[in-house]
């Protein structure tokens, strides 16, 4: 596959409050570098992530998705992040059977210890997708920049 | 229209040295509806305070975002400024821009742009976010302890000596549960009951515990600091007022072949009994399935014996009503039952015997009033063999996957006790492993193999076959020597893996608590919440939770009773006001929801509604009951309707941080 | 009249292609035809007719009508509207092409839709003949004449080719364009093609469906007819009845919020959605009843009122064979007639 | 069977068991019936129809059927049942206004798959011995039964029904099918000729919503794609985005709780093969999460309101078959 130098990706990150938000926060503590590509947003359980956001999130023009939450067992909530892993799981699976490049999205268990493995997944997750270009088959023509 | 202030934060050098803080106000000022957009050196301090609640007061500001530090450092700081200020607190949004920006990213201009794009985002989140009012909910001053065991009984003593009411409903005629039936305790070989006792008089005496013993819990409804509990007092046909506990009718109870419980079964017990002689309450309790007056309506003497006329043949179960503001669950556990382990020949060998059998074969207060005699024939045991782990540490349907932990220290506690009064006894045991973690735990154990030479085999028995002699051959293997041993015992002990009691299932269902697949109740946090359950105002005590020796139970009770003080301390209970909310007009009543909440806080009602079509009709639709949910929004993915939405991070302010990131 | 034989139809196709762009009916994988942008070597569909009905060129399923550009706090207007390229429909049977008249009374009166105005000042609708109706036809009932299918220019099979005929001044042009690729007719062969099609029309199962029973007239009878509530209980409320009519003209205008600005545009609306012409009261028609009731009274009383007494269907069968429960306008229409 | 259905239920109309019936009403033609109620025995003995064309899942209009006054009647065929019961176990069925008699299912047959045979201008179709005698305007047709089965039950699951009050007919057994075969050979192709399929079948969508409509299990009250405040609502897929969104997220919703019915597909008017969407995620249930039928029974938890602490994690899409 071609690789665009110039191109950097939109990519979306949902973190839930607990684990992942406070996780990215010690690789910012720690001054683990990331790409800037990848933008944060809050939630309070991975469990909230309505595949609908994710959808949306390509629509608009993001190249990329990953879902961030407790490590199985660990959800605040008790439950959030299994009913979280089985809904993901079947998303992820029909958006591949669809033909959507399957490396544009990801869901990480990363804990509020892990600011090491959240600057690592997020260097990792960006380099994949930039590997794979631009968002062409889930975007949405209306909302690409002019 | 809009009136949003932007406050762009220095954080000293933190943020402004990789990110250009003026530019990232002045993109800022140019977002729709922001009338005010300023940086400063530090946001957080008095005076960056005093900064946001100026602006807040001179510009009439409906909305403020800071872009600062994680919301987890400042948030609340912004929030209270915010209200000292007049705004709702929930009218604040922070944008990250120091530890997912600044620190994380080297090149400014790159690094500007990134908290451009946050700063944007929180813009139109804060667009649609909405006022919100904690709720409060007041709490009743009083609290519930399910199970009268040790758990149970520290719980309540500690919560009524802070001053509460507390009641303890116990399903057997008496409190106490498996500590009263225990001989000794280790490691300190200290006598149980001697310990026991003066606690169950004590709950007893206390005025503000209520004992409902021989009761069970029928319903629970409600939430934290409101719960309304109804408990069955199952009839136990004498009248609790009057009976003084004399025993005159126990006397004089002609039915006197029923088996004795307390005992294990060892012995028996008539049909209006007392269970034991310091059973709190002191009431005797008819057993209808035995008693001939109540069979066939032949009999009547205990009635006549009783001077103060507490015997009542027609007394049925009654419902108590009864609010509470917190729960505690004190449900203990049980051995497993042996009958499947044909292996050790338990169902017809009376010599094969359980530990806490044992217990009871040992005990002053026992069948054989403290000498340890073999059931079959009452002789001597000579030789005596323990099974360690039977059923504990299983993978096979049998046993249960998890170490009962009490079975190491016990079994020691049993060969010491043995030992000690019967040296001639030679006393095997066979182990898997020897687990000893606790306090002065390893010198007890060590001290029963070197001090009182207990023969401790690493190895499993495999096949326990009495013989025609009357001893037992026990048939094991030693794995450190490598060898098949045969033993002539003259008893078997078995340590039996410790299962929860059988009514916590049904229990945890009625209090929307969760449990592991082994029925031990779970806590909040395994490592940070262990006596909460995840549902708000229930707590945990004792071996319902997991297996725990005796000192681990009174420890967690105490822990379990700071926890249900700390809430009915309070009057009331602020609720947390991002939770989840149903729209009726859009329900469907399909339950989905229901099925992921965690804590039990969606409920179903049918309601008449005037529909489109100028019919009216009833719908069943979901309400959430904001003082029990937590928030997590899982009910608002599993609602294909999108009725239920989220307070603080609503499906349409998540989907415009999405526009604003991928714009 | 001009002729052109079977298997020189494809050459014809290249040329006009060649000059605008052409847009014929072909199969699909799964049989059913659709019309397409032509490109060399694309064979004209055998089928009756297609399944989305040839309206879609006058009347897109949705077009952009303006555009808002969003920068800080500053909106700038743009207008997209740009001058249609020239383009042939070829293959449109009689139903179609009335159609094309009935959406003209809608979209050409004043005020002039001049979206639809530009599509249609550019297109050019080359008809075709019926030979093998469908037992779901019943376009005679509206006075349609599928062995006339009119347009700007009707094409008739013979069997081992096509004769064609210029109805209008832009049929002319058309004409002239590719006359140089035709021969003389053969009228007599033509005449008994004809006939023979007129004698399965009269075969046709729906051949004695008429319309004596409706128009502006019959109104109230018909409004407040009590066969609508068994008409109506079983439909299911979706638009497919709406969307593959050549007739049905109802859109809706939406802005869709891009992230930079506002697009806006319209589509079809199907008065058989629960949420038709809601108002900020509410909405005006809120029973499934209600629903069903106006769009069979639009085609067969409020229309025709309307129009001169021009029905809104013009029978192409296509809703017979595609409502997912077969509820259509011909059970109506034996519901209501007068017994 | 339409003789001993009518009868059937004109006593139970008669003895006051219910007093209105649900089935199918005769068309113009042979294959246009109607799904509709019957109040009277004369309307049963005039216009009541069960034949091969009998086709549409009556268990959807129960909602609002057992909602009014009296208890009524439903014919329902095996694979309806399964929809009932997964509307029951939602509550948005009364059962107790509803008697369901079972009568036996398909193979049904679907009048596109005979037109596309070439066959046009249709007045009758009639079985003889498994071959389709086909009268036309255009003389005599004939091709054989199995070539005109329609989509859904050409794949049939299951010829039991799963509940009901009473049987006309032998109750069957659940098959084993091969319905999982086409979302397979999906499966097997690469991401690109998957995006080019399905590119090439979603686009032909117009948006009508006869799929959701028809839906057993698309019960809402107001569908996200309708209501505004969703923020996602469209009333036509003005972009190949939202002719995806609208079928991924109609999927995604009705996942755990499709039970394979083939409605959608039924009726689309453009032949999308829409079931094949439910369909994988029927397979990735099954395959990850334990078999798993909707509608099988009113008890067992739906797969995505319910885990497993030992589940798969998603990576499992990411490493399994074909990029």
């Amino acid at each position: 596959m071609q690789v665009n130098e110039n191109f950097e990706p939109v990519i979306v990150a949902f973190c839930c409050n607990w684990c992942s938000y406070a996780g990215a926060d010690l690789s910012g503590t720690n001054r683990l570098n990331y790409p800037t590509n990848v933008k944060i947003i809050r939630v309070p359980c991975s469990c909230r992530v309505n595949p609908i956001f994710i959808l949306r999130a390509f629509q608009r023009g993001a190249d990329g998705v990953i879902i961030c939450g407790c490590h199985p067992g660990d959800c605040h909530y008790t439950s959030g992040n299994y009913f979280t892993r089985r809904r993901i799981t079947l998303l992820y699976s029909m958006l591949d059977f669809l033909g959507i490049e399957r490396n544009r999205t990801r869901l990480e268990w990363v804990s509020a210890a892990e600011g090491a493995k959240f600057a690592a997944v997020m260097n990792q997750f960006t380099e994949d997708v930039r590997k794979l270009g631009p968002n062409r088959r889930l975007e949405d023509l209306r909302c690409r920049k002019q | 229209m809009q009136r949003i202030g932007v406050f762009v934060c220095h954080c000293g050098t933190n943020i402004a040295a990789t990110v250009d803080v003026k530019a990232v106000a002045q993109a800022l000022a140019n977002e729709p509806g922001v009338v005010i957009s300023q940086d400063y050196q530090y946001m957080c301090s008095e005076s960056g305070q005093d900064l946001v609640k100026a602006a807040i007061k001179e510009h009439n500001l409906s909305g403020v975002v800071v872009c600062s530090c994680s919301p987890r450092m400042h948030e609340n700081t912004f929030r209270k400024a915010a209200s000292a200020a007049g705004l709702n607190p929930y009218l604040v949004e922070i944008a990250n821009i120091r530890e997912q920006c600044s620190w994380i990213h080297k090149d400014i201009a790159s690094a500007t742009e990134k908290a451009v794009v946050l700063g944007k985002a929180a813009v139109a989140k804060v667009h649609l976010n909405t006022p919100l009012t904690a709720g409060e909910s007041p709490v009743v001053k009083r609290a519930l302890v399910i199970g009268g065991g040790i758990a149970g009984i520290q719980t309540a003593l500690d919560i009524a000596e802070a001053g509460f009411e507390v009641d303890i409903v116990e399903k057997e005629p008496t409190i106490g549960g498996k500590m009263a039936q225990i001989d000794k305790t280790f490691p300190t070989l200290d006598c149980a009951a001697c310990i026991l006792t003066p606690k169950m008089v004590e709950a007893a005496q206390n005025e503000k515990i209520t004992i409902h013993s021989f009761s069970e819990i029928s319903d629970v409804k409600g939430f934290v600091g409101n719960f309304t509990v109804t408990i069955k007092k199952k009839a136990r046909f004498v009248d609790e007022t009057k009976c003084t506990g004399c025993g005159l009718c126990t006397e004089k109870c002609p039915m006197k072949k029923v088996p004795n419980e307390f005992n294990m079964g060892l012995d028996n017990r008539t049909a209006v009994y007392i269970p034991f002689t310091q059973a709190v309450p002191k009431v005797a309790t008819i057993d209808p399935n035995y008693c001939m007056m109540l069979k066939n309506g032949k009999c009547g003497i205990c009635s006549k014996v009783c001077s103060v006329g507490a015997i009542d043949y027609k007394q049925t179960d009654r419902f108590v009503e009864q609010k509470y503001g917190a729960i505690v669950v004190a449900t203990g556990f049980n051995p497993i039952k042996l009958d499947k382990y044909d292996e050790f020949a338990y169902s017809w060998c009376p010599d094969v015997v359980t530990s806490l059998e044992l217990e009871r074969l040992m005990n002053a207060a026992g069948p054989n009033g403290g000498t340890l005699l073999r059931p079959s024939d009452k002789k001597h045991p000579h030789t005596i063999v323990f099974v360690q782990c039977v059923g504990s540490r299983c993978d096979d349907e049998k046993g249960k996957p998890y170490c009962s932990k009490i079975c190491c220290m016990y079994t020691a506690k049993h060969a010491m006790l043995i030992r000690e009064k019967y040296p001639d006894t030679e006393v095997y045991v066979f182990y898997i492993d020897v687990r000893t973690p606790g306090k002065n735990f390893d010198e007890f154990y060590r001290r029963a193999v070197e001090q009182y030479g207990v023969h401790y085999i690493k190895g499993m028995v495999g096949k326990v076959s009495p013989k025609a002699d009357g001893t037992i051959d026990v048939q094991a293997s030693d794995l450190l020597s490598n060898e098949q041993l045969h033993i002539d015992a003259d008893m078997v002990v078995l340590a039996a893996a410790i299962e929860p009691d059988k009514t916590a299932r049904p229990l945890a269902t009625m209090l929307t608590t969760q449990m592991d697949t082994n029925d031990f109740f779970t806590e909040a946090h395994p490592k940070l919440r262990p006596v909460e359950s995840a549902t708000a105002g229930i707590f945990l005590s004792g071996a319902c939770q997991g297996p725990k020796d005796i000192p681990e139970t009174v420890a967690q009770a105490s822990a379990a009773a700071a926890k249900a003080i700390g809430l009915l301390c309070k009057n009331s209970i602020t609720c947390n006001p991002c939770v989840a909310h149903s729209d009726e007009l859009m329900c469907n009543g399909c339950s989905a929801c229901e099925k992921v909440c965690p804590y039990g806080a969606i409920t179903y009602q049918d309601k008449e509604f005037r529909m489109p079509d100028r019919t009216t009709a009833i719908r069943r639709v979901a309400s959430v009951n904001p003082a029990v949910c937590q928030g997590c929004g899982a009910c608002t993915v599993a609602c294909p309707s999108g009725a239920m939405d989220l307070n603080g991070f609503s499906n349409s302010q998540i989907m415009s941080e999405v526009d604003a990131i991928c714009k | 009249m001009f002729r052109i034989s079977a298997e020189k139809l494809n050459d014809l196709f290249d040329r006009i292609a060649s000059k605008q762009t052409l847009y014929i009916p072909v199969d699909r994988e799964d049989k059913a035809a659709e019309y397409k942008k032509y490109e060399s070597g694309m064979t004209l569909s055998s089928a009756l007719n297609t399944v989305r009905s040839a309206k879609d060129f006058f009347f897109p399923q949705t077009e952009n009508l303006a555009e808002f550009r969003l920068s800080g706090k500053t909106i700038e207007v743009k207008d997209i509207r740009s001058e249609h390229e020239d383009f042939v429909i070829f293959g449109v049977r009689a139903c179609d092409a009335r159609s094309f008249g009935i959406l003209d009374s809608v979209f050409l009166s004043e005020p002039v839709d001049t979206f639809y105005k530009n599509r249609r000042d550019h297109g050019t609708i080359v008809t075709m003949a019926c030979t093998r109706p469908e037992e779901t036809c019943f376009c005679t009932t509206f006075g349609i004449n599928p062995t006339m299918p009119g347009g700007d220019v009707s094409v008739f099979p013979d069997g081992t080719g096509y004769s064609f005929l210029a109805n209008t001044e832009k049929g002319k042009e058309f004409m002239a364009e590719i006359s140089d690729m035709l021969e003389e007719g053969n009228p007599a062969q033509l005449a008994k093609v004809q006939e023979n099609t007129r004698n399965i029309l009269k075969r046709l199962p729906l051949a004695n469906l008429k319309t004596d029973s409706f128009g502006g007239e019959r109104l109230m009878k018909h409004f407040s007819s009590e066969k609508w509530a068994e008409l109506s209980e079983s439909c299911i409320g979706c638009g497919t009845c709406t969307f593959v009519c050549p007739t049905c003209q109802c859109y809706d205008i939406r802005d869709f919020d891009t992230g930079n600005g506002i697009k806006r545009f319209r589509c079809w609306d199907s008065c058989m959605y629960s949420d038709f012409t809601k108002m900020a009261h509410g909405n005006s028609r809120n029973s499934q009843l209600e629903r069903f009731r106006q769009r069979f009274m639009h085609k067969l009383v409020y229309h025709p009122s309307n129009h001169e007494g021009e029905f809104g269907c013009v029978g192409c069968g296509r809703c017979l064979s595609k409502c997912p429960i077969s509820m259509n306008i011909v059970k109506v229409m034996k519901a209501l007639e007068d017994k | 069977m339409q003789e001993a259905m009518i009868k059937r239920a004109k006593e139970l109309l008669a003895d006051g068991t219910v007093n209105r019936v649900m089935g199918w009403k005769k068309g113009e033609f042979v294959y246009d019936t109607t799904p509709a109620v019957f109040e009277t025995a004369e309307e049963l003995e005039k216009e009541f129809v069960c034949n091969d064309f009998t086709q549409a899942n009556l268990s959807k209009y129960l909602i609002k059927e057992s909602r009014k006054e009296g208890k009524i009647l439903a014919f329902l065929k095996p694979c309806d049942t399964y929809s009932f019961n997964q509307l029951l176990k939602e509550h948005r069925i009364i059962r107790e206004n509803v008697y369901v008699i079972g009568i036996p299912g398909g193979p049904k047959l679907d009048m596109e798959k005979i037109k596309a045979k070439g066959i046009s201008g249709i007045l009758d179709v009639k079985n003889e011995n498994f071959t389709l005698k086909i009268e036309t305007l255009y003389g005599t047709e004939t091709m054989p039964f199995y070539e005109a089965v329609s989509g859904k039950c050409a794949d049939c699951k299951s010829k039991k029904h799963v509940v009901y009050d009473e049987l006309i007919g032998e109750d069957g057994d659940v098959l084993a099918s091969r319905r999982f075969d086409m979302v397979e050979k999906l499966e097997n192709m690469t991401s690109q000729e998957r995006y080019d399929f399905w590119r090439g079948e979603l686009s032909k969508c117009i948006r009508c919503n006869a799929c959701r409509n028809v839906c057993p299990a698309c019960t809402c009250e107001n569908c996200v794609f309708d209501n505004p405040k969703s923020g996602i609502d469209q009333k036509a897929a003005a972009d190949s985005f939202e002719e995806n969104m609208f079928h991924i997220i109609r999927a995604f919703h009705v996942a755990g709780r499709c039970t394979d019915c083939g409605e959608c597909s039924r009726v689309c008017p453009q032949n999308i093969p829409l079931h094949l969407l439910n369909r994988k995620f029927i397979k990735d249930i099954n395959s990850l999460y334990g078999e798993y039928q909707a509608g099988a029974d009113t008890t067992s938890k739906c797969p995505l309101t319910d885990y497993d602490t030992d589940d798969c994690e998603p990576s499992i899409v990411h490493e399994r078959g074909v990029e």
